[in-house]
């Protein structure tokens, strides 16, 4: 039951993110994003990270995809009018993606059959709210503060970029 | 005392020297005077030291101070006055002063007139060196230095270019020489832990190891290399010839009566590494002979004064070398002697006649000069009787004595030798009779220049006249006082084992006397009986013309040696110099041309950016993974 | 007197020259070049009496690096050689209009502090460091105050540069090597390494290179003329003159004992070589048209056999080595100063619009003469000595070697008497020509009398070097 | 749901990231849109945040789930400043294309 | 701790100084602040503590780092004076995201946590954007901006990944705890994985090949003093974070990882220097001879764990002169469209401090001796001689006279005595005279006295 599930869930994931990239108008690339985002928050749950799962929604399909679709829908770009890459350039992409892929997977498969997996359940809480909050905020206080920064630098700097200021106004 | 004798002798030339060089122009005449007194002193110096060394036996020595110090010996600034070196310094000042004294009315009114007795100045001073060093490296500073005079006074007329070349070529061409000299004394410094003639011959007296035999031979060969340079003998005879460019006087003194015997010097000086080397004497025979009678061939139609006397030096040289070659050292000696006289009065009465001539040196353009002048003439007769061996003139005596010595010894050498002594008859008469017989060839402009030289020219002329009239007595056959006196320079004394004086000896002497009679009769009928004058130089032809070009010497030198030495230096210049900096150099434009390359490949395409990106991450994961 | 002092002199001379202005900067730089050549008297006569005057304080501690400097007769005779040329080179161009002097003379006067510090330094890395600090100040030198275009020197100059710094490097890195080994760059623990023979002959090679191009030695030659050609004559008296006898100093100081075995296995091929260079530069110099390239190559030929007289490994053979670096410094810089004094005077560096100036000039004929005889090596003079210093050095190794190698004495009097036929004789040249004046005269008389001085009596050099060298020798066997 | 790890095994979570994650490139390699580029940028950090998760469960720790939370705040500050330069360079050419940004070069 | 804290202060002023209008006093009050936290710094040099449940361990090795961003941020800083005169009213914000780049770039160094590391980077590189772009309406800024954020936040990707590979192994984000569990324990695969993976990612920050190509296109496009950051701090501040990267996860690999680091070392040197020499834009230039000092810092990778005050000695070389070096290229260059190096022409005569100034930065740079470079590259030599690469260190010099090469071409043109060059005086502000000769004047000190940074680590 739980491997259908996580196959399905996979199955839309990729597929999803094939589309992202596939798709000629941008407007359903996000879409699609959108949908392999809530498959991801699917896995999520299915690991039993429900907290993660919906902040995962909530900052990526919430923020994130609707900034970039005002982004998009702002410059206008919801007809394709991008020019395509050469054929050379697109094959040489897919072969790259086809090696890097093969590379790292039978880098992995064939680590995984030396390394035994055990597997044991210790039982103890890890991530309910509380302990999430818990690790957050005591043992990882100091990055919790860092992305403070980061965060702070961040609109600094979008708002540093993108604001007209008013003598471009007058001129 | 001993050093304040050398120092004197030394330096007196040399301040010489400094005084007509540094202040030649503002002396004037007087520069003529100094320098003439300046030999003048060396030479009374020499003559007290003469008799000094005379009546002690003991030889003058002084080190100076510490030279140079090698690993295993030391070279001392040393001098020696011993028989041998007084001898020789006897007629270098000796004539020195003569030809000085010449010179002061010979190179009157020329610009450089200062300049050119400090050159003749610092020539005996280095000739003085020569014969004076105690050891072989002193003795090679004046070696040297006398070749710098002469190429200083060769190219005394620097403006002439051809007599810049002459200068170049002798000073070159007696550089080879010196190599060989140089080689000498490594290999004799190697083998005895100094370079000290005394020492050597101490060594060499004190238990002859056989294994350094060969290396003395290497060492006599190469010493005499040197010799053959300094000494114009076979193959490094051409320049000699060409050195007459210089002033006559220059001629006379350098390339005539002094520098030229150095050879003979050196060699009589080691003559007990000499004695140890007899294949090396065997060559040193066959050149000297080979010489002799090569550079009389040539001397036989020549027209230019001067070479017919050079070719007739080199041709005595040949002679010397061959006496030296059969270890009779002290008959060389005694021809270089007889030599010295006759030929400087040779070379100072065709100064004479050269002066006279307004400085035609061409003898197809002069003719009748005894009537014009008349001491010039005598001594000329005089000296060329003594060079063609006519006795009792001295050159008969110690000419004579070499063939002798070459008929005991080699035969063939001995028929070599004669032959050479008809030709210089020959030639000698010739010269005579071209330039003082008969009618005068010149134009009339020479014609009422023509006088008789002033009296500082023609004395000197009367005493090296009389010198070689009777030159012979220092060493007359069965009595000689030279042998004796040299009995302590020369281990190996011919006087000790002296051959026997009999009948062959007379027969000897009389086909000597008949040889040169021959010389002078063809002479006579050719050109007084005759009237033959020698023909312009286009109608020359057949073997008189090889004769005459020299047997192309100077030619086949030029295409063997020197013009592939230029064509190389082209080659070097312009191929392989611009091939090493192109080979060196091209590394870089290679790394420029990757650099235009890489250039290009940055095309600002982030697409291109990411592929590398990703290509380099599959294959370093690819080789830290996979391959290995 | 602390060796230092010396040091300091030059390196103050060369601020107090640039900071003088540019009137006063000859001036200045020359009383400093003269004060440092008192100095180095004075050292060489405390030397002769007795008085240490090495000097070593910690620089770096890890790595271990010191400023050392040793004061032994070899590196007092090669700094002597340094300091009077110093003076000389800068009254060369006494009176002449020098764009920016101020800065022209302190970078002189700091290369002669950089070269100095190279002879002395008995760290290695303090020696490198000053071996090539001595190359920034004559890159300027000749890239601004050169002849011809500039573009053209620049190029050429790029070249000698980048050549030179290339062949350092690796010298560098035989160093840091060395380092690994011994811990220590002080020049006696690295004489008393115990290398394996492999690894000598890497450290060989690598200072091989760097030596073999600064000396230089054929075929790492090509930089040499055109640099020469292109510097301004101060600057080719400079590289000429005192600096390519750093490689050669270097080759005995560091190289020969540190790496004897390696240098005893390859004699053969450096020997030929350095001598095929003799030969090699003799030849080409018969051919070159510039006189400044001419002397170039004249100098090729005789740092070959220089070269190959310290590669024979024999005292004779160093102490002719050292003694014709000598002699060879004090010609060529005469030389060259013959050859800018021409220039100044016909405004041209071809020898074929030369001639005829003997009877015009006599003194500056005669000075002329005394140098080129002096440069073939005539008896009685210095080059004579130390040229037969190296022959013999070499004939001891091998009679073949003395003889290729000596026919430098043939070959060096048919191109120098060619040369000075055609610049100084024949008919007199119809453009005038001023003897020399007062400096120019102080100039070559130095050097004239100094070469034949020590061409007569050379005893006190030769004791003053030879100690040094018995002992380098010591740690060649 | 407790053992959904012991179920499916750690190492499909793996694949399914490491094929998410290359999807990601190959997207960047693939389009010259300059936003799908960043689109793809952020299926790479899932990919990652995937597998942090997963890992997480794996190692039944709590840490590796707080650092997706920074991850999250990371990818949305590089949004919000990719955006911002977009918007910029939009402003400027008129077009997102990455392959007019071609000036810079050699 | 402390400092990062201060620094965060600092920044947090800056802003409010803006609010309050008090710009004219950010960049005094900066500096003051600044020098204040240095000096706190580097007399708490040995301080050896971890914090925050080790998140943050300042050891010398980041505190001597730390020292140096500081140093470097002090110099930007006050380079910003004159730099954004005409975009005064921003002067807070320039200054508070430098503030915030040098807690990212001391966070890189002093992470004890792979979650401090990966946010540290962030924010050095996020700011880095930004940064780059400031310059909105010029296209080349924007381009470099869009050039570097694609690239970069690729590399994020793919070191964050790592990351979770490496926790996968090893379950831990504590970089001293994987240390440990990697020596102690054989782990899967992935720790291998991820572990390169990371430092690919580094490797594209400090820009070697065959990950460096974004670097010249950003570094010619962004505004100079960006590039200054970016050529000094970010790079030192990448190279020394690869260092301290290497040296927790690397142990212990297999021989192949060395390999190809050194294969990695040799081609950045030479693609960076073969590059540069056919240049013609002095901030492409100086991008290309960074590479290759990339290359030469890399070879402190030879020796981990006991090279750090050889690495630390060269990047503070490479870094001042690179300070030095570009506060000349603003001084030349600030009315130009292009910084191409014709501009330098005649710069002898122009202004000879300036001229004399940069002849120093790119002769250190290329390692003539007294000067900081030479012994930098002295250090790393010797410590890859001693540990046997004796062919790096070939490849090594061999790269330093290629660099010498297209230096002194620069200096060259400096000098030449063009005549077409005799161009007016240039005017120089004065606090760019000032840095340019600090800048310098620290050059020649530090490599006449080469202990004064060594024996920091002692």
């Amino acid at each position: 039951m739980i491997d259908i599930l996580f196959y399905i869930l996979s199955t839309i994931t990729l597929g999803s993110a094939a589309l992202t990239l596939l798709s000629k108008n941008p407007i359903h690339s996000a879409l699609w994003l959108v949908v392999s985002f809530f498959s991801l928050a699917g896995h999520y749950i299915l690991l039993n990270s429900q907290f993660l799962g919906m902040v995962h929604i909530m900052v990526y399909s919430g923020a994130i995809m609707i900034l970039m679709l005002f982004t998009i829908m702002l410059m206008n770009l919801n007809i394709s009018n991008e020019v395509q890459k050469p054929f050379v350039t697109k094959l040489v992409a897919t072969v790259a993606f086809c090696l890097m892929g093969l590379i790292i997977l039978s880098v992995v498969m064939r680590g995984t059959e030396i390394y035994e997996l055990q597997y044991t359940t210790h039982g103890k809480d890890f991530q309910s709210v509380q302990v999430l909050g818990q690790v957050l905020l005591n043992d990882y206080v100091l990055p919790f503060e860092m992305v403070a920064v980061l965060l702070l630098l961040a609109m600094i700097g979008a708002v540093l970029i993108s604001k007209k200021d008013k003598t471009e106004k007058t001129a | 005392m001993d050093t304040n004798v050398i120092l004197l002798l030394l330096l007196v030339p040399l301040l010489g020297a400094l005084l007509n060089i540094c202040f030649g122009k503002k002396l004037g005449n007087g520069s003529g005077i100094i320098a003439t007194l300046a030999v003048l002193v060396s030479f009374i110096v020499t003559v007290i030291a003469f008799f000094q060394v005379n009546t002690t036996k003991q030889p003058i020595q002084s080190d100076l101070f510490e030279w140079m110090a090698f690993a295993n010996f030391k070279v001392s600034f040393g001098f020696l006055l011993d028989q041998l070196s007084l001898l020789w310094l006897l007629f270098v000042t000796g004539i020195g002063t003569l030809i000085h004294w010449y010179s002061t009315s010979y190179m009157k009114g020329d610009e450089n007139y200062g300049k050119f007795f400090g050159y003749l100045n610092l020539f005996v001073f280095f000739m003085i060196v020569l014969v004076t060093g105690s050891n072989l490296l002193i003795t090679f500073i004046g070696w040297e230095g006398v070749g710098l005079c002469s190429y200083l006074l060769i190219g005394f007329w620097h403006k002439n270019q051809s007599y810049n070349d002459a200068a170049k070529k002798a000073f070159i061409v007696n550089r080879i020489g010196d190599l060989g000299f140089l080689v000498g004394v490594f290999i004799l410094a190697f083998l005895f832990q100094s370079v000290d003639y005394m020492t050597i011959k101490e060594s060499l007296m004190h238990g002859t190891n056989h294994q350094i035999n060969t290396w003395i031979g290497v060492a006599a060969l190469a010493l005499f290399i040197g010799a053959v340079g300094k000494s114009a003998q076979i193959p490094l005879y051409t320049w000699l010839p060409d050195a007459m460019a210089g002033p006559t006087p220059v001629s006379a003194l350098i390339h005539a009566a002094t520098m030229v015997t150095a050879g003979i010097f050196l060699i009589t000086r080691l003559n007990f590494v000499f004695d140890l080397a007899p294949q090396i004497q065997n060559i040193i025979a066959i050149v000297g002979a080979v010489t002799s009678l090569f550079a009389a061939s040539i001397g036989l139609v020549q027209n230019d004064i001067k070479k017919v006397l050079a070719y007739s030096t080199v041709s005595q040289l040949g002679l010397m070398f061959m006496a030296v070659g059969f270890g009779a050292y002290e008959i060389a000696v005694f021809h270089v002697i007889t030599h010295a006289f006759f030929k400087a009065c040779l070379f100072l009465g065709s100064g004479s006649v050269i002066h006279a001539m307004g400085g035609e040196q061409d003898m197809r353009k002069m003719g009748g000069l005894n009537k014009f002048m008349k001491a010039t003439y005598a001594t000329f007769l005089v000296a060329t009787l003594a060079i063609s061996g006519f006795p009792p003139f001295s050159g008969f005596f110690s000419k004579d004595e070499i063939l002798m010595t070459a008929f005991h010894n080699n035969p063939a050498l001995y028929i070599i030798g004669s032959l050479a002594s008809i030709m210089t008859a020959f030639y000698m008469f010739r010269l005579l009779f071209l330039t003082f017989f008969r009618n005068f060839r010149g134009t009339q402009e020479q014609k009422n220049h023509l006088h008789e030289s002033p009296a500082s020219m023609t004395i000197p002329l009367w005493i090296l006249g009389i010198l070689s009239v009777v030159g012979g007595v220092i060493s007359l056959p069965g009595n000689s006082w030279l042998n004796n006196y040299l009995q302590p320079i020369i281990l190996n004394n011919a006087a000790n084992n002296h051959h026997a004086f009999g009948t062959i000896e007379y027969v000897l002497m009389a086909v000597a006397v008949i040889g040169a009679l021959i010389g002078f009769g063809m002479a006579y009928s050719k050109y007084i009986k005759k009237g033959d004058i020698p023909q312009e130089d286009e109608q020359i032809t057949g073997f008189h013309k090889v004769l005459y070009n020299k047997y192309y010497v100077d030619e086949i030198y030029m295409k063997i040696i020197v013009k592939p030495i230029y064509a190389l230096g082209t080659f070097f210049r312009d191929v392989v110099e611009v091939a090493l900096s192109e080979t060196i150099f091209g590394l870089g434009k290679i790394v420029d041309g990757l650099s235009l390359q890489g250039k290009k490949a940055q095309n600002g395409n982030i697409g291109l950016y990411l592929f590398a990106f990703v290509f380099g991450v599959c294959i370093i994961l690819y080789y830290l993974f996979i391959a290995s | 007197m602390n060796i230092t002092i010396l040091l300091l002199t030059l390196l103050i001379g060369a601020l107090a020259t640039y900071f003088s202005g540019k009137k006063s900067a000859a001036k200045v730089a020359l009383s400093f070049a003269v004060i440092a050549f008192i100095e180095t008297f004075v050292l060489i006569c405390q030397h002769n009496s007795g008085f240490n005057a090495d000097y070593s304080v910690e620089w770096i501690a890890n790595p271990n690096i010191h400023i050392a400097l040793k004061a032994d007769g070899l590196a007092l005779a090669l700094v002597l050689l340094n300091t009077l040329l110093t003076p000389l080179i800068i009254l060369s161009a006494w009176g002449k209009h020098i764009e920016k002097t101020n800065i022209f003379y302190a970078l002189v006067m700091f290369m002669c502090f950089a070269m100095t510090g190279t002879f002395l330094a008995s760290d290695g890395f303090l020696y490198y460091v000053f071996w090539e600090l001595a190359l920034i100040p004559i890159y300027f030198i000749a890239l601004l105050w050169g002849n011809d275009t500039f573009e053209a020197r620049k190029k050429t100059v790029f070249k000698f540069f980048i050549y030179t710094f290339a062949g350092s490097l690796f010298m560098l890195v035989g160093f840091i090597y060395l380092y690994q080994k011994a811990g220590s760059f002080m020049l006696y623990d690295l004489y008393n390494l115990n290398l394996s023979s492999k690894e000598q002959y890497w450290i060989f090679l690598s200072f091989f290179i760097a030596y073999a191009i600064k000396i230089p030695i054929f075929p790492f030659h090509t930089w040499q003329a055109s640099t020469y050609e292109k510097a301004p004559t101060i600057g080719t008296m400079l590289l000429s003159g005192i600096m390519l006898k750093m490689g050669l100093y270097s080759i005995i100081r560091w190289q020969l004992p540190i790496a004897s075995d390696a240098a005893r296995e390859l004699m053969p091929t450096i020997l030929v070589l350095c001598i095929i260079g003799v030969i090699y530069g003799s030849i080409v110099a018969l051919k070159q048209v510039n006189i400044k390239r001419f002397f170039a190559y004249s100098s090729l030929a005789h740092v070959g056999l220089i070269a190959a007289g310290a590669y024979t490994l024999t005292t004779d053979g160093l102490r002719g080595a050292v003694l014709q670096m000598i002699a060879h410094g004090l010609v060529i810089v005469g030389l060259f100063f013959t050859a800018e004094i021409l220039y100044k005077r016909y405004n041209t560096r071809l020898i074929s619009e030369m001639g005829g100036i003997r009877q015009q000039a006599p003194k500056f004929a005669s000075a002329f003469m005394i140098l080129v005889f002096a440069s073939i090596g005539l008896p009685g003079t210095f080059s004579f000595i130390g040229e037969f210093n190296l022959l013999y050095g070499l004939s001891q190794v091998n009679l073949w070697y003395a003889l290729f190698g000596g026919t430098t004495i043939i070959l060096g009097a048919f191109y120098m008497l060619r040369m000075y036929q055609k610049t100084m004789l024949g008919e007199t040249n119809s453009k005038p020509f001023a003897d020399i004046d007062k400096t120019e005269g102080i100039v070559l008389g130095v050097i004239v009398i100094c070469v034949i001085f020590l061409g007569i009596y050379p005893k006190p050099l030769t004791e003053l070097i030879t100690p040094s060298l018995v002992e380098i020798v010591s740690y060649i066997k | 749901m407790e053992n959904v790890i012991e179920i499916i095994g750690i190492e499909k979570y793996i694949y399914l990231s490491i094929i998410l994650f290359c999807i990601g490139v190959f997207g960047i390699l693939f389009r010259r849109n300059a936003i799908i580029m960043f689109m793809c940028i952020e299926i790479m950090l899932n990919s990652a945040n995937m597998l942090l998760v997963a890992f997480s469960t794996y190692h039944q720790d709590a840490q590796g789930q707080v650092f997706v939370f920074f991850t999250m705040a990371v990818a949305a500050a590089e949004v919000a400043v990719g955006l911002a330069i977009l918007v910029t360079i939009y402003r400027n050419i008129g077009s997102i294309d990455i392959d007019k940004l071609k000036n810079l070069k050699g | 701790m402390n400092t990062l804290i201060a620094i965060g202060v600092l920044a947090v002023l800056v802003l409010i100084a803006e609010i309050i209008n008090l710009r004219k006093m950010v960049i005094p009050m900066t500096v003051i602040g600044l020098l204040g936290i240095l000096g706190y710094t580097v007399c708490n040099i040995s301080v050896v503590e971890a914090y925050y449940n080790n998140m943050f361990v300042s050891t010398r090795f980041s505190n001597a780092f730390s020292s140096l961003f500081i140093a470097l941020t002090i110099f930007i800083v006050a380079l910003s004076n004159d730099f954004y005169k005409n975009e005064f009213t921003k002067i807070a914000d320039y200054v508070s995201l430098k503030l915030f780049l040098l807690m990212g770039a001391i966070c890189m160094v002093s992470f004890g946590n792979m979650a401090m590391f990966f946010l540290g980077l962030e924010i050095l590189s996020i700011t880095l954007y930004i940064l780059c772009g400031a310059d909105r309406k010029n296209i080349k800024s924007n381009e470099s901006a869009m050039k570097y954020f694609l690239l970069g936040s690729f590399a994020s990707g793919i070191v964050l990944f790592g990351i979770a590979l490496i926790y996968g192994a090893t379950g831990s984000f504590d970089i001293a705890q994987i240390s440990n569990i990697a020596v102690s324990t054989s782990l899967p695969v992935w720790y291998a994985l991820g572990a390169t993976m990371i430092i690919i990612g580094m490797l594209f920050k400090v820009a070697a090949v065959p990950f460096h190509f974004w670097a010249p296109d950003v570094y010619q496009g962004a505004p100079t003093l960006t590039t200054t950051i970016m050529s000094t701090l970010v790079k030192v501040t990448a190279i020394a974070t690869l260092y301290k990267i290497s040296v927790n996860l690397l142990h212990q690999m297999p021989e192949s990882y060395m390999n190809a680091l050194i294969f990695i070392t040799i081609i950045t040197l030479t693609v960076g220097n073969i590059m540069a020499i056919r240049q013609d834009n002095m901030k492409r230039l100086l991008a290309y001879s960074g590479i290759s000092h990339a290359g030469f810092m890399m070879m402190a990778l030879t020796a981990l764990g006991s090279a750090s005050p050889n690495l630390f000695y060269y990047a503070t070389a490479y870094s001042f002169a690179g300070m030095a070096a570009f506060t000349v290229l603003m001084a030349v260059c600030k009315n130009n469209e292009d910084e191409l190096i014709s501009s330098f022409d005649g710069l002898g005569k122009r202004n000879p401090l300036m001229a004399i100034v940069l002849s120093i930065a790119l002769l250190s740079m290329g390692g003539i001796p007294v000067f900081a470079g030479f012994f930098g590259k002295f250090f790393l030599f010797s410590q890859a001689i001693q540990n046997g690469y004796i062919t790096l260190v070939i490849f090594g010099v061999i790269n330093s006279f290629i660099s010498i090469y297209y230096y002194l071409k620069v200096i060259i043109r400096m000098f030449a005595n063009y005549e077409e060059t005799n161009r007016e005086k240039l005017a120089v502000p004065a606090l760019y005279s000032i840095i340019g000769t600090i800048a310098a004047a620290i050059i020649i000190v530090v490599g006449l006295f080469p202990s004064l940074l060594l024996n920091l680590f002692n």
